[in-house]
């Protein structure tokens, strides 16, 4: 059983993915992102995919900051050199902050990067206090979390991460999204298997398989595993069953999904659903809901607008921080109070 | 003839070479339903069905594996990257078994790998590259980069034809900006043929691709300034068209090469070393590069646009190189 | 069971691996190469690892083209050109030949070559009776077998070449080595799964383990996944059970393994088990072995004379055919009289 | 000071890292009880333990890919690639996504990538490799290839030390052949720096790696015949030691360029370059390139011989050179 404060922190999280992810492409499956990483400690690691900015915004991200990003601001974390949610955020070893590693486009490659975080972590804290930072022995082993869409998971870079993860019993949690479809290719021509999570049976590993679109039993499954893994027991795999309902961007029509699919997935939208959940558990009343809903919608529109009159990146420092030594600044990512802060965990 | 988009010349070189030779297949990720991320193969899976025109699975290893393994037995295997940036993720397949592959046995590897590249359309660090520097220093692959609908269809042909691998670069700035004129009956462009775009007297810019069209916008300035620039289309960058750039610089005595590559390590070094070693009582000046920046390729138009070199950055050197 | 012509040609065939075998590195699993391959019809095509020399002569190659491969000579198929077994025979369309893809060194890039040459003789039998050469209509559907050792499972390649065949429903069947080893890396360095056919699991395929030193045992798992692969039912994967005898390869001492093990496994070579069961069958006596052991023995003798003879590649040939145009003549492999010859089917 | 061998300078280097930086590991397939494929890791594991020094799977990708993440975290991962030619296996993790890092968010990924590079010791088609002209067009990474032991251990330190990503080749023919004087004390060699092995009037040899000696042994037959020759070893292939290039040639005024990789799409390309384009006014003759022939490497000893550089070769060159 959920707190309901716990409900509540995840519901306005999930109102602020919606809107924003609305304009960029995870409608239908924004509540994964957030269940998920609702199950981590706000200093543990996350590899986002383009899909899961819901799981930034759960670790803190401000929102401005994906503004910036998509507006290619130069006071964005990447000072408008990259794409949308393509932010990284790797605090100092002591501070009580989330690892962010935002995606890079060749899919599968930040399995085996995310691996080496939790690999690195854990190999901090071996070192000896003299070469810790003050406060870090405080903190929690380290556990990272990625996501991998049905695609991406027939990329040899998605195999090698996974089963260096499972053999080097890294703290990884991967969160594999069936969402029927890896841009056009439905995912019977992505895998000869039906259950997504059956890719992890060749790596030794705990895996799972979850109705995505039910918030709280990701967020139980998901859970599950990061305890797990960071008790030192390994890497493990959810599977989640969920379903994309946009084109793979702007651009795409969607005209290769069928519409029986499309209006039977309507009916289990993750928002509705918890939503229900939500009144009937009398966590939230419906006017409570709709205030969230227009709170988080004003929230992100005053966000937009802010990024909106931030400068563009100046031309002259096209060539700066190639390399170390000249380094140009880069601005830190704005945290803002998460869900972690105030109970201190997630659960 | 008609006029069409140089996209619509390989979609069209695509076709007619399916139609005509049933062993010329298709494959790629989201080829076939969707008709490709940037529509070059619509249509073709309605024409020639699904066993010709192959979604695969999102593994450039196995695309371009599997294609090697069918052009074995007989197939033309045409494999579609995405953007060709996800080349890197296939560059042990093509660099050490499709390009050996003849060499130690005798087992030729018909392929073409074709895909979008290039920048100059917002695609950020993961969605701009200009991979051909990757590749040169692997014997056994060829090399082309068209930059008119003609060459576009023209070359393909010829490299569907061809009994190499060949790595076919579409520059996805010109997908839908470019239009020519594109005969109806069947053409090919020999691989390895340069084609001088413009003659001149002054000074040689020699270039391929997109950046093709910045050298003629360059040359149309250069003529205002007094300056007469010869602009030499590569079009092959394996194997390169050795002659037509040493003609072009007996003529000319000042080259000027241009490439969208980052410099530092682009083709540029290549085509400067060949005329500095085999034109070098020709040179009347050094031998100037003008590439994009050393840097990965950024998002923000403002720094894409510095970053990529232009029609301004080709004038300045052209004059410089002719004031020398 | 198996006649007792066929197992009489099994043990010639694993004797000759045998000879030559002890001289490069397949000792104690010399058996199922053979017993594999032997399970394939003759027009199959096979890529063989480096220690799977035994499959190659199983189709037929004669001894003589693998020592000229050793020794570099001008007259071998790569003309010196490349290593040891590392030779491609691509036979003309019709013929009643087997299709060879020796081994590159980049493990797992073969796996995705078997898929596409099975995939392009699926193609071929779908080409219009003007389009394909004589005598090609009648040759069975060809089915690829790719050996792959429990190291090389590792590599995205096998992955994304496993994943493919799968979903495309490729008649290849892989066989996976668990030799213990790969290089000095004990298999449990290399994956978190106990038994290396589970690498299948991932993609949805029929995986059997079997006793690789018990050659009959191999030849039945591996016949069953090569009939079902013909008729259209797609990719499957054998794990064989077997133990790499010697090191990696002529410098490794291979003080990493433990004399415990080695002894055991000295117990189970495949030769003295397959001897044992022939005797006790009656399907040959221990003096018509000793005199098939001499046999091979000598005639292994007698090519490796024939191939110290030959010249050596012309260094004025180095830099001919790279490229198609100038064709530097390739010598065709010799076959010899294979098991298939006499009775067109192996079973 | 200690005579040693190039190989163990390499190992020395690794040891004292590892001893002085606790955040140093090394990890790569065999690295551990085996010691490496050469037996360059030989001991590190009796004395960091498996936790530091970490035998992986055949998984080239997820080598570099972890030591990303581990170097993220404050880790100095050094990665061994078994031979350098399975580099082209994580090519896209290289280039994607370690070299543009730094670039994109400020993130730097101080890994280093090391293994045995080149031919001449009957390697054949995938054991020869020369990778660098593979990477020199992404901006990003740092590439170094020493000739000495001195070099190979104060590079390695260097590189270890360093911020960003760097690739280490190390020349496997040199292992064991070369041995020379190295301090006892701590040493580092600067990324980026040449030096002149060998001063000279008449000619320039710009090389690296085992060609150094090569060029040196050339030098030798050279001066015999007059000829004074002088030999500019790089180190750094990444970034380029230009002003050292540039006053070579400014001395000299006559340039051959030297490496082991096959000659088309060579970093011979860019050396010739950038001397044809900063060093123009002091040539007094073509920029000449002596590299391997273009075609993969192959096995047999007579054919190795033909396609790799020689003393012969330089020589000859040379002589040409001189004689313009
Ligand atoms: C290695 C690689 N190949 C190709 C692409 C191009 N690409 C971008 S997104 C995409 C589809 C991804 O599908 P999936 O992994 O299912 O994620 P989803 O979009 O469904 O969330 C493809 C093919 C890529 N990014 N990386
Ligand atoms: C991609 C790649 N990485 C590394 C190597 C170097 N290497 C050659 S053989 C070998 C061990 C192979 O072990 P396994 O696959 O188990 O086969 P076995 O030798 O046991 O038959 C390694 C690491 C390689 N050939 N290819
Ligand atoms: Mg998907
Ligand atoms: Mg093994």
């Amino acid at each position: 059983m959920l707190a309901r404060h716990v409900e509540e922190r995840l519901v306005i999280l999930f109102r602020q993915s919606k809107v924003i992810g609305g304009l960029y492409r995870s409608l239908g499956q924004e509540g994964e992102s957030v269940a998920t990483a609702y199950a981590l400690e706000r200093t543990d690691a996350i590899l986002p995919l383009i899909r899961n900015m819901g799981a930034l915004m759960t670790m803190g991200v401000r929102p401005l900051e994906i503004f910036r990003q998509y507006m290619a601001k130069g006071t964005g974390n990447s000072r408008g050199r990259d794409l949308n949610i393509h932010i990284v955020h790797l605090p100092p070893a002591g501070a009580n902050e989330p690892v962010i590693v935002g995606p890079i486009s060749m899919l599968g490659d930040s399995i085996s990067v995310a691996a080496g975080i939790a690999m690195g972590a854990r190999m901090r804290a071996a070192l000896p206090a003299s070469r810790r930072a003050p406060g870090e022995d405080k903190k929690p082993p380290l556990v990272a979390m990625a996501w991998i869409g049905d695609g991406a998971t027939s990329t040899g870079a998605f195999h090698e991460g996974m089963n260096f993860a499972a053999v080097q019993r890294i703290p990884l949690v991967v969160i594999a999204e069936d969402n029927k479809y890896a841009y056009s290719t439905p995912i019977a021509r992505q895998m000869a298997i039906a259950r997504i999570d059956e890719r992890a049976a060749a790596y030794g590993i705990p895996h799972e398989m979850v109705d995505g679109n039910d918030m709280l039993a990701v967020y139980d499954v998901t859970k599950r595993m990061v305890v797990r893994a960071r008790a030192g027991e390994g890497a493990a795999l959810v599977g989640v069953d969920t379903m994309r309902m946009q084109g793979h961007a702007q651009h795409d029509d969607m005209r290769y999904v069928p519409k029986a699919v499309v209006d039977e997935w309507q009916q289990k939208d993750p928002l509705l659903r918890f939503r229900r959940v939500l009144v009937e558990r009398r966590a939230a009343t419906d006017k409570e809901l709709d205030d969230v809903d227009r709170m988080t919608k004003a929230y992100a529109a005053g966000e937009a607008d802010l990024a909106v009159n931030e400068p563009m990146p100046d031309p002259a420092t096209v060539t700066r921080g190639v390399y170390a030594g000249d380094d140009f600044a880069v601005p830190r990512v704005e945290l803002v109070k998460s869900p972690f802060a105030e109970d201190g965990s997630s659960a | 003839m008609a006029v069409i988009t140089y996209l619509e010349a390989i979609r069209q070189a695509l076709f007619e070479e399916m139609a005509a030779d049933d062993r010329v297949f298709v494959m790629g990720e989201d080829v076939g339903a969707y008709g490709g991320a940037f529509k070059v193969t619509e249509g073709l899976i309605d024409r020639f069905g699904e066993a010709r025109v192959i979604d695969t699975p999102i593994s450039e290893i196995a695309i371009v594996g599997s294609a090697i393994g069918a052009s074995y037995m007989g197939m033309r295997p045409v494999c579609e990257i995405q953007f060709i940036d996800f080349i890197a993720c296939c560059f042990d397949m093509l660099t050490n078994f499709a390009a050996t592959s003849r060499y130690r046995n005798g087992a030729g590897v018909p392929i073409v790998v074709r895909g979008p590249s290039g920048g100059g359309v917002g695609g950020g660090p993961f969605h701009s590259l200009n991979p051909e520097a990757f590749f040169l220093n692997t014997p056994g692959l060829k090399m082309v980069e068209p930059s008119t609908a003609y060459d576009a269809k023209g070359l393909l042909k010829a490299a569907i034809r061809d009994d190499d691998p060949v790595l076919y670069f579409e520059h996805k700035f010109l997908y839908r900006r470019i239009k020519d004129d594109v005969p109806e009956e069947d053409y090919v462009v020999p691989l390895g043929t340069a084609k001088v775009r413009r003659a001149g007297k002054d000074l040689s810019i020699v270039t391929f691709g997109a950046m093709v069209h910045t050298a003629l916008d360059a040359a149309t300035q250069l003529e205002a300034a007094g300056v007469d620039t010869e602009v030499l289309d590569l079009r092959s960058l394996a194997p390169l068209d050795r002659e037509s750039l040493l003609a072009s610089v007996a003529k000319t005595s000042r080259v000027l090469v241009l490439h969208e590559a980052t410099r530092t390590g682009g083709i540029g070094g290549e085509l400067a070393a060949i005329v500095a070693e085999e034109a070098f009582e020709y040179l009347d000046a050094p031998v100037v590069r003008v590439a994009s920046e050393d840097s990965p390729a950024p998002y923000a138009p403002p720094l894409e646009a510095a970053f990529l070199p232009s029609v301004d950055k080709v004038v300045a050197a052209a004059k410089r190189l002719v004031d020398y």
